[in-house]
């Protein structure tokens, strides 16, 4: 038998495992380097890159409706929010305001993005726990929420749907009417998540006490979103700083109290619902008129300035920073990914946990690669 | 102790409750098709490779060559020629040709055409060897579309296609 | 097997050995389809549909390109230990066969030591697979042959001692006793407590889910064994179903009567029929316990295993031998 | 009001700086307030104590400078403040990743990007670029450019 090499010598303990970037739980092209000593994490060192796309020096090169497209690129999974934030900063820079009914079919939109990311985490991290059936369950209602997108937008993933000044394209009647379809479904659906999921106590166990972020860690790695909120921060920009019409809304910020996987778990579950209730007032309020702001010139071109608009992504808080020369392309697009801090934290989070609580508190945090990596 | 045994007891309600779920769901229809032989509708809006679209009063395309399409396309995919007509001062496109494994679909290029002679297509069922089967004459397709059915297809954009379109 | 083979006992091993393979080939690729068909049903969507009616030959088709494949061997892996690996865990699983009673008549060998014996091999699967693990030089395959170490002590005890207390309730080892003596009322009626955590630890026994955690997909990518391709894999995949049908057998014959029909009533129904029926429905039952459940971690398993089965099997079996003495 | 309090501490640790307030919402920060390279430790340190937390840092390349932007944020409504600091081209930011910790990477980008370094920071491998990438995309004399301006053309 040939001589056998060992990578480290007999006596030592800890040895690295390399997870990723092709492996069934990472979701992408996340790369974590772990030192292990036995099931126990030591270290773990994300490592990120693999998607990068450059998409802020695309952006310098762009006028600014061709960035358009790339935005929903970043974070595929809510494609309608980022879209739906790009739209918010050049509006922001440019001073343009979008009509009633565009800001009403926007935000009815972007909710039904937010829920189908949601019900896409949530499948997949029940993928990572080893259950599989609720992710197809999952897809299936996510299903019909692609549809509804699919009707408005003529497309399934990339919607490229915001336009400067409005929406690219008018809801009908069959759109509010597949919407409320949807959400009186949902209304049935939450029970059954509850009884497969949520109420298990292997799920339970799985997750109560497992990958705890404390608010003060939240804080210095700057965690938004539902990971912050699972610590029992009630922010979001919803409500911290109301765009479009989010103010005209009756809805609550689901909080946790121990910043564990399963309170990231009830608060992103919570969130649909109250997204289900945003969508509801807004079909209820859903004013006529113009959907696009008439006299968009083809080419905008912002006057010197700079402009940042947060918005509420499925993850976290997001925003776009532009600065304008006063040209037609944007002098510098800077992208705050809400997934970077939420990946970053994991340095803290993941050494003394075991292995297979890797994998619950990486699915738990839904981080989505290519948003960090632009 | 009789936390403890509670504890097992819920927890293993808790369980039977979860397969009470899943076997209500062995006996309910399926969500699935089974996708070359069924096919599902597609969206009215659905975005395939832009094509010309042919009018009624023209017979054919309308497209001037004027290049917007072309300069506001953010992925280069398109290429049009134009040659002058010689009764009109305009000019009529010669050779529109995309090359759609560029295509991000964002439809830039349909909403700055000032004739409206873009439209999505139906098609979804695209598959090639190499990459130059992803380069596409828009001229040549819409000729041969215009050949196969004498009545032009309309304002096909809000027509409700099932299935395959070409 | 039937007298007409009593005369030659080696015509008698052969006929039954070809038997036994044949069977328990067809078996697991007929399993594997109906794991397919039940996840595809549970999950709102048909399941295979293409090769066959209802897709019934899929997973021969799949043994087919599984056979065509290339073995690969990974770099620096112990190549006679690696590809020993899934011999070994084949052949524990074949042994089971010999002793199952599949009927009044249809035992190939009514062994007086049989629930000894299955019990005995079982436990070499977990070698196999530590084995295979071991020799793959791969640390998923590593790990997932250490936690299948771990999970192997965490349910044999229990294990054991719920087939205890079916064992002093008979006072024998021999399955052919112990159906005969479930003629009136199954054991299960008489010990659920020990029927079911027989069950349970049946599930880990198997490596399924929620008690996959040697090859715990979505952590170790496919645990130990990662790096097996075509038949390496294949057998493992085999045996896992072959073994999955021992364990559901024995429990038909432990606990649910084996092929006596449900309180005496047979229905006039061969009791060949009585026990693969209740062998298919506890396979069943398995298949929708993995299509429902997430998987646990394997300190909880253990925690289970130590915390709640071995005490609540202990107990079982201390009442057992008390009732039994006192009447 | 958290932002408040935060204001008079910046007032109080720099005594000359400009808060310029933004009143149409439009830079969604409150007010923006520039500092020298060598104060951003320091007002770090004022948004830490006060209970900001850091939503992220970017760079801008002008012809003359670097521009360094901190976007400071806290869990109350509409509460974003930025702290800009002109760097040199040549010169070395102090790094505040012991103040907040997910500055780390955010220091590691903008060094992946633009090529500045970060004194302090212990940890400048490459983040989203390839491990041996030696060239900055985001400086404007990488690849193509469409405009490059000197700081007062834009903000002037």
């Amino acid at each position: 038998m040939a001589e056998r090499q060992m990578d480290a010598p007999a006596t030592e303990q800890i040895y690295t495992l390399n997870l990723g970037p092709q492996h069934p739980s990472t979701h992408g092209v996340l790369r974590v380097l772990l030192d292990l000593d036995g099931e126990f994490i030591v270290k773990a060192d994300p490592v990120i890159g693999y998607c990068h796309r450059g998409h802020e020096k695309m952006a310098e090169n762009r006028l600014y409706k061709q960035f358009l497209p790339n935005t929903s690129r970043m974070d595929y999974l809510s494609g309608m929010l980022f879209n739906h934030g790009f739209v918010l900063a050049v509006e922001r820079l440019t001073g343009i305001e979008a009509p009633e009914r565009a800001k009403y079919i926007r935000v009815i939109v972007s909710e039904l993005n937010r829920i189908s990311s949601h019900l896409l985490w949530f499948g997949t991290y029940l993928m990572d726990l080893g259950g599989f059936t609720p992710f197809l369950y999952a897809f299936d209602d996510r299903e019909h929420i692609l549809d509804i997108l699919d009707s408005v937008s003529g497309s399934r993933l990339t919607y490229s749907y915001c336009r400067f000044g409005g929406v690219c394209r008018d809801v009908d009647q069959a759109f509010v009417e597949m919407t409320r379809a949807f959400l009186k479904r949902m209304a049935g659906r939450w029970t059954d998540y509850e009884k497969l999921v949520s109420r298990n106590i292997i799920f339970i166990n799985r997750t109560r006490r497992v990958g705890v972020i404390d608010r003060e860690l939240a804080r210095q790695y700057g965690v938004t979103g539902p990971n912050l909120r699972a610590c029992g921060v009630a922010f979001d920009v919803r409500k911290a700083e109301p765009y479009e019409v989010y103010d005209r809304f009756d809805f609550d910020i689901p909080t946790g109290s121990r910043g564990d996987a399963l309170d990231r778990y009830c608060v992103r579950f919570e969130e649909m619902r109250q997204s289900c209730r945003i969508i509801e007032q807004a079909l209820d309020s859903l004013p006529g008129g113009r959907f696009l702001a008439p006299k968009i010139p083809q080419k905008i071109i912002p006057t010197k300035g700079e402009a940042y608009a947060a918005f509420e992504s499925a993850r976290g808080l997001a925003a776009f920073y532009l600065v304008s020369d006063g040209g037609s392309r944007p002098y510098r697009c800077h992208i705050r990914a809400p997934s970077f801090g939420n990946l970053n934290v994991l340095t803290e989070v993941l050494p003394d946990t075991m292995l297979a609580d890797t994998i619950s508190i990486l699915g738990s945090i839904d981080v989505v690669i290519p948003e960090i990596d632009r | 102790m009789m936390s403890y045994l509670k504890s097992i007891v819920f927890g293993g309600l808790s369980l039977v409750e979860g397969m009470a779920v899943t076997f209500r769901r062995l006996f309910q229809p399926l969500v699935t098709v089974q996708y070359p032989r069924e096919k599902i509708p597609l969206s009215h809006a659905y975005r395939g490779h832009i094509e010309l679209k042919s009018f009624e009063d023209t017979g054919t395309h309308k497209c001037i060559a004027c290049g917007s399409c072309e300069r506001v396309c953010p992925s280069c995919v398109i290429r049009v020629k134009g040659v002058k007509q010689p009764a009109a001062s305009s000019k009529i496109a010669s050779q529109y040709i995309i090359d759609f494994s560029k295509c991000s679909l964002c439809g830039l290029c349909v909403e700055c055409c000032p004739t409206h002679t873009l439209q999505f297509s139906k098609e979804y069922e695209l598959v090639g060897e190499t990459r130059k089967d992803c380069i596409i004459d828009l001229i040549a397709r819409i000729a041969s579309q215009c050949d196969k059915s004498k009545t032009p297809e309309g304002s096909g954009g809000e027509k409700r296609t099932g299935g395959l379109a070409a | 097997m039937s007298e007409g083979f009593q005369g030659s006992e080696w015509l008698r091993v052969i006929l039954g050995l070809l038997i036994v393979l044949g069977f328990s080939q067809f078996n697991a690729l007929f399993l594997v389809w109906l794991e397919r068909k039940v996840a595809g049903h549970i999950q709102l969507r048909p399941g295979p549909m293409e090769v066959g009616p209802h897709g019934l030959l899929q997973s021969v088709m799949d043994g087919v390109k599984l056979v065509g494949k290339e073995l690969i061997l990974p770099l620096q892996a112990d190549k006679r230990l690696f590809f020993v690996a899934p011999v070994m865990v084949f052949m524990p699983v074949l042994v089971g066969f010999l002793v199952l009673p599949f009927g009044p008549n249809l035992i190939i060998c009514d062994m007086n030591v049989g629930v000894l014996l299955v019990f005995a091999f079982s436990t070499f699967t977990v070698l196999a697979i530590l084995t295979g693990g071991w020799a793959s030089n791969n640390k998923y395959a590593l790990l997932g042959a250490v936690r299948s170490v771990a999970q192997n002590i965490a349910y044999e005890i229990p294990l054991l001692l719920a087939v205890l207390s079916v064992v002093i309730m008979v006072n024998s080892l021999s399955f052919s006793d112990i159906v005969n003596a479930q003629k009136n009322i199954w054991f299960i009626f008489l010990q659920p407590a020990a029927g079911l955590i027989y069950l349970i630890s049946a599930v880990a026994e198997t490596n399924r889910a929620p008690f996959d955690i040697p090859e715990a997909e979505s952590e170790l990518v496919a645990g130990f064994h990662t790096e097996y391709s075509g038949m390496g894999f294949g057998l493992f995949f085999l045996a896992e179903y072959t073994n999955m049908f021992i364990v559901c057998a024995i429990a038909t014959s432990l606990f649910f009567g084996g092929w006596n029909g449900l309180f005496g009533i047979s229905l006039g129904i061969p009791g060949v029929f009585w026990f693969l029926l209740k062998t298919y429905f506890l396979i069943f039952v398995i298949m929708w316990v993995r299509w429902t459940f997430p998987r646990v971690r394997f300190d909880q398993l253990m925690n289970f295993s130590w915390k709640v089965m071995i005490p609540v099997s202990l107990a079982n079996l201390i009442v057992t031998a008390v009732v039994i003495k006192l009447f | 009001m958290k932002v408040r309090e935060i204001e008079r501490s910046i007032a109080d640790k720099f005594p000359d700086a400009i808060f310029k307030r933004d009143e149409s919402g439009k830079t969604g920060a409150l007010w923006s307030v520039a500092v020298p390279v060598s104060g951003v430790r320091g007002a770090a340190e004022a948004f830490e104590t006060a209970g900001f937390f850091l939503e992220t840092i970017t760079a801008l390349d002008f012809q003359d400078t670097f521009e360094l932007v901190y976007h400071f944020n806290c869990y109350e409504a509409a509460s974003r403040v930025a702290v800009r600091a002109l760097v040199g081209h040549d010169q070395v930011p102090p790094s505040i990743f012991d103040i907040f910790r997910g500055a780390g990477w955010l220091e590691r980008e903008i060094h992946d990007f633009f090529g500045i370094g970060f004194s302090g920071n212990p940890d400048m491998r490459p983040l989203l670029l390839p491990e041996d990438a030696d060239y900055h995309p985001l400086r404007k004399n990488f690849g193509k450019v469409d405009s490059y301006h000197k700081r007062e053309d834009i903000y002037g």
